[in-house]
């Protein structure tokens, strides 16, 4: 696959843009950040309506049959206005899970259903504070689940789980309705990600995939989970910085535009390089979905990404001065944003020691 | 004057009675109110105890010990977590400023006492929307009215001042000479005709900063504070006082065997984080930086209580100290991974990670932005050259905005 | 034109036909003389070859083929460690130069194909002693003399001046007007009278900047490029061609998995160093930087290759990957403690830590600091404001020195 | 004991700086970086007559019986100027180890010849990349001792050796002549620091301590030594930021000097808080020696000296530009010498596991 955007994908760009650009309204931002459970629900309506959760469900499920390419063009657009929809980047994962299986009507139970904004899925892969445990604590006996599952984006509104589980000794990913699962809320800083644990006690499992089939699917799936995500952040960076660009070019101090001053000027130079090393990594790795150094990629998208937004987000508060740490601008809107998303699908080190231990196979 | 270790063993003593009335535990859930009438109650109970005051005159109603007395009380006073928070401005600047400006010798000893037993609270109103760090660029106007004067204008970012009696201003007398010549210092009643405080939350939801407007607000000459034209110089002189305020080498967050402790609680990879060597490495480096501050502090402890200057290295600790606490407090939530998602607003940032990281900015700014900092230390120290400043020797009023 | 891919295979066999002869182990122990007499017969065998002055115009002895293709062949060519750095320059910007400007098209087409051949040698002479980061700044006196031009001064950090045949240099024809219109541009020859070339070492020894003076050197107004006073505009043009030069993405020191095997080679605390957490960090995090790295370049190739011009993101892969290269430098000596000590100087900078970590700040500061590189983006990409230069505008010769 | 230094602590340091200042050579210390076993035998004959041998030898032996913080001022001198003089930290290594041991002989043998510095001593404990490996290779048996220890600063020239070894199963130091030692000399990039490795077959060995109390004498040597190079580190450091604000002061370009741009200016000033720092932590080890926790605060000392030096020998470079990597200018010594006293006394990597060691025992 090409690195280069075609002009239909140049158009998804543009146009979820605009979209976005027009539904954007920060105070109702700020209202989601500190009530649990709260969504930005008008704009998931938009996104319903625009397609975007058809977009990457195949057509013969109802789907627009695209790929990671364009879910991370609409990621980047939602991750630079720290939307309050936490569902596309859990929608895909889950979807990708069931197209792994082999479980037909489950995928047409389902996925008609995700396409159209009907339903919510999400992956549950991480227990405690690994996104994906080796030996997942999580059980299915006799087609039924016990264990808990760590938060997830979306889980508070979620319909359905694909989990990460153990099955007769072996991991498996079975598919969970979540109608009668008791959901932990997470009371967060960052509470429009509608994160929830997830316990089990003998839900109804339907398996999908055991064994080493099962853990090549979950981990491609996380992958790709990072490679949205990652995009979510690289827009988020990037916007983080251009709000700090434009602030540094109008606020004045000792007569000149604080951005004239090689502190404030070379460090926004520098966030920039994050996030175009950030960028690169995501078109890289979006394009190689189907090479067996996806996750590799994958973990490289991660791990810039996450390091781009962190950065951007933390300095672009700090070039603000005393105006960027106040609620009303807003601005910790992405500094939230940047850390729940970089601790959501776990730590970075879990990250680099992923990226090394693909790197050394390959080189072995 | 009462030996420094004797002095630390009585102040322990009666801490540790006041503990259980005042301290962290008594304080969780109180409401901001609630929270401020008992820091009063406190603050009366030290007067009485005789540890108010601790190195301001016995003429004002201080007690007349050294700075480090203070400092060694301070120190030990962090520990429990008592609601002094409300206090440490109003009698950290604004009191030693008129005590050593004001005429009124009475009227001030009046003030000292009412602050030290913390019946009032003054509050400190210097930044303004367009001047932060460059205080020099304040816009708030102050006319010559009759025998007094009249001040216009807003200041910005003035902790407290909902709550506060008195505070102190600087304000532009003269806008037709350059900026830093055309400055006064007053006094003034927050309580006056015209003064309005109008509080705004921080990013953490947290009430402490102010827009104070000003409106047709008289003043005697009285109330002015140094010489007219002088503000510039008595508003240094009020920023120098908070240079051997006790820092903190962990920057007001959580300490290095707190996050030994957590780190051997919370896994990475199965095991216990601390045996991995990227957590090790965290945990010496910022231990090692931290060593440093407190070895610089103490350094000029000894120096003070020898009667030297201590060396200008003081400067760096809120600047490292505070950046410590930002990369730590991300790493230690990070680590938690999914885990560590929650928040509990009624958390100390001394005791939680995701409370130290969300209030961590608001430190790195407040008292000097790490650049000023920087700044300061290249040029004072190390004797490097000012920033081009366009609005150097000009006129205020022809600065462009 | 031929096809890249067929044209990749088609270099691919002739340098493994070559890299018995010239590559890295038959240059292993050869003085300097002997390494440039080698590098001389292999550029005339890849004359021979066909690729030689791959995307240089047919009517001046080049191939006519794209840039892509030519950064094809380096890439493969880069690999075998042919002794081509003599050329580099000369072939890099002096060349095209000449051919852009010089209106002797039978005298340019001569020495574009000495050049290709390895006979001849160009070099730049831009910067001086006080002049380098910025190059307006220069001195270089050139003073109408007859009909022609008298240079006189001195050059500084030229490479290869002392090997070279001809060179392209600035020099102030006007210093009574601002520093950037003062200056014009002209090729010389190195062997002329009064051009002396005095080489210097480098921190690591080596032997390839100079010192050059210019006493009463004697230019007809042929040698004349660019119009009187539009020198700065074609020193421009020339910097600009470096642009779209390959970069590395591993900054022309070891590779990634070079580490990886060194990791796994070298023990910390009786494990193998991989094992250790700080060490896939560091592995990690600098195969990320540089993968992002590579796939901008990649997508820089494949835009060029659709006619469309590069973002500018490609400014970062110098700054990115040599401050990459001089920290993985650093950690690889360390992680071999007191074994790390020692230095074989015949050793290569991609294949040896010590080597990379001795030549990298020439890395860092060779084709434009890091400091000026971050400017560059800052100004050109970003949009944010020049710094302060008080030179701005005022006439060279009353700027202060 | 105070960390305020006395005056007659004062005078040593300003009298020691006023030596050396007069002995300064650059030339003479270009010469020596490319010659394996050449040091500045000139500077050593001065520091000799000055005693700085002896400073730290009891008196009984002939010394001065002065401490850490004396020789820390030393030490702090001879860094800033980049000797070429690498004995005063082994020859105390030494010292201190035959006076941690109970063979009194060996001490009326050595310790005067050290002070009068007629002779050299070293202490060996590193083997291969570790500075001290728990159970060493190099083994003793009916006295002769067999095996080889890493290259150590001064040995070269050494005259005797305290070397951690295994005897009867469990750790020793032991005291060997080196007359007849075989030197692997190391071909160095810092080539006056005299580096050799020493390799043992069947030398004559001397106990001094075995078993835990060796240990524990090896492991406060080893401190003792990291906080004495800590010391010359911070010289280094504080002379490398010196020379990079001076240069910064009288270069100029665009029409101001360059340190007027904050990039620089800015960069000098954070070389200066890791200096200050640095030295804070040498201070305070300095002052703990005989303290519980004296190991912890020797690894902190030599942490933030290391990343001092480091940083400071690499950005005075940069701050130089083409100027800084020339030969001739010389301030490659201060990168060679930053980057050498990291690696002799083993990786950072290996201090801060050793900190952390130190500090979980202290708060378990």
């Amino acid at each position: 696959m090409t690195i280069l955007y075609d002009e239909a994908q140049e158009a998804i760009a543009v146009e979820s843009r605009r979209v976005l650009d027009d539904k954007y309204d920060l105070q109702r931002l700020l209202d989601l950040v500190d009530v649990t459970g709260s969504f930005d629900e008008e704009l998931w309506q938009s996104a319903v309506e625009q397609g975007w959760t058809a977009l990457a469900v195949p057509e013969q499920y109802g789907g627009l049959g695209l790929g990671l390419v364009e879910l991370g063009l609409i990621a980047q657009n939602l991750g630079a206005l720290t939307v309050g929809v936490p569902f596309l980047s859990g929608n895909d994962a889950f979807v990708q899970l069931l197209l792994a299986g082999s479980d037909e009507a489950a995928r047409e139970a389902w996925l008609p259903r995700i396409a159209a904004g009907e339903a919510i899925g999400v992956a549950a892969l991480g227990e405690g504070t690994s996104p994906f445990p080796a030996a997942p604590a999580a059980t299915v006996v006799d087609g039924k689940l016990s264990g808990s599952k760590a938060a997830v984006a979306g889980a508070l509104k979620a319909d359905a789980a694909v989990v990460w589980a153990s099955a007769n000794g072996k991991p498996a990913l079975v598919l969970v309705e979540l109608d009668d699962t008791m959901r932990r809320a997470v009371d967060s800083f960052d509470n429009s990600r509608l994160y929830g644990e997830l316990v089990f006690d003998g839900a109804a499992a339907t398996v999908l995939l055991e064994g080493e089939a099962a853990r090549k699917a979950a981990l491609k799936a996380l992958a790709r989970l990072a490679v949205v995500t990652a995009c979510e952040q690289t827009g988020g960076g990037e916007q983080a910085m251009k709000i700090a660009r434009d602030y540094a070019l109008e606020r004045k101090a000792f007569g000149q535009p604080i951005a004239a001053f090689q502190s404030i000027k070379h460090r926004i130079a520098e966030i920039y390089g994050l996030v175009e090393l950030a960028r690169a990594n995501c078109i890289d790795a979006a394009a190689r979905e189907s090479e067996a150094d996806f996750v590799l990629k994958a973990c490289a998208a991660r791990l810039s990404a996450s390091e781009a937004y962190d950065t951007a987000a933390r300095d672009a508060v700090q070039i603000h001065g005393g105006i960027g740490v106040t609620w009303q601008l807003g601005l910790h809107l992405h500094m939230r944003r940047a850390r729940s998303l970089s601790a959501e699908l776990g730590s970075p080190l879990f990250w680099e020691d992923l990226l090394v231990s693909e790197l050394e196979g390959a080189t072995a | 004057m009462i030996d420094l270790d004797e002095f630390r063993a009585k102040a322990r003593d009666w801490l540790s009675t006041m503990a259980g009335e005042f301290g962290r535990e008594a304080r969780r859930g109180l409401s901001p109110e609630q929270d401020l009438a008992l820091g009063r109650r406190y603050m009366a109970a030290k007067y009485e105890a005789g540890f108010g005051g601790i190195n301001m005159p016995v003429e004002f109603g201080g007690r007349g010990l050294s700075g480090l007395h203070k400092i060694v009380f301070e120190t030990e006073e962090m520990e429990i977590g008592f609601p002094t928070v409300y206090f440490g401005i109003s009698l950290g600047m604004p009191i030693p400023i008129i005590m050593k400006f004001c005429e009124d010798k009475a009227w001030v000893r009046e003030r000292v006492i009412a602050a030290l037993r913390g019946e009032e609270i003054w509050c400190q109103l210097f930044s303004e929307p367009a001047a932060g760090s460059d205080l020099a660029g304040l816009r708030m106007k102050a006319e010559q009215d009759g025998n007094g004067w009249k001040l216009n204008g807003q200041k910005l970012w003035t902790s407290h001042a909902h709550l506060a009696d008195y505070g102190i201003i600087v304000a532009r007398s003269d806008p037709n000479v350059p900026k830093h010549k055309g400055l006064t210092y007053f006094w003034v009643d927050m309580h006056a005709q015209g003064v309005e405080a109008k509080p705004f939350e921080l990013l953490d939801h947290e009430v402490v900063c102010n827009e104070v407007f000003f409106d047709d607000v008289k003043l005697t000459d009285g109330q002015r504070i140094g010489p007219v034209g002088g503000g510039f110089g008595v508003a240094l002189a009020t920023l120098m006082i908070e240079r051997y305020v006790a820092g903190d080498a962990d920057g007001f967050g959580p300490t290095i065997p707190f996050f030994v402790d957590f780190a051997r609680d919370v896994e990475l990879n199965g095991r216990p984080a601390i045996e991995d060597g990227r957590i090790r490495s965290a945990i010496a480096r910022n231990y090692a930086l931290r060593n440093g501050l407190r070895s610089i502090r103490d350094r000029a402890f000894l120096m003070m209580e020898a009667g030297m200057e201590p060396g200008p290295e003081g400067s760096l600790s809120k600047l490292a100290s505070v950046r410590s606490r930002q990369k730590l407090s991300e790493l230690a939530i990070d680590l938690r991974g999914a885990a560590g998602l929650a928040y509990d607003p009624d958390a100390g940032s001394k005791e939680d990670w995701v409370s130290s990281w969300l209030s961590v900015p608001t430190g790195r700014i407040a008292g000097g932005a790490d650049e000023m900092l920087l700044n300061t230390i290249a040029e004072r120290i190390l004797g490097l050259p000012q920033d081009h400043r366009p609005d150097k020797g000009v006129p205020f009023n022809q600065i462009p905005a």
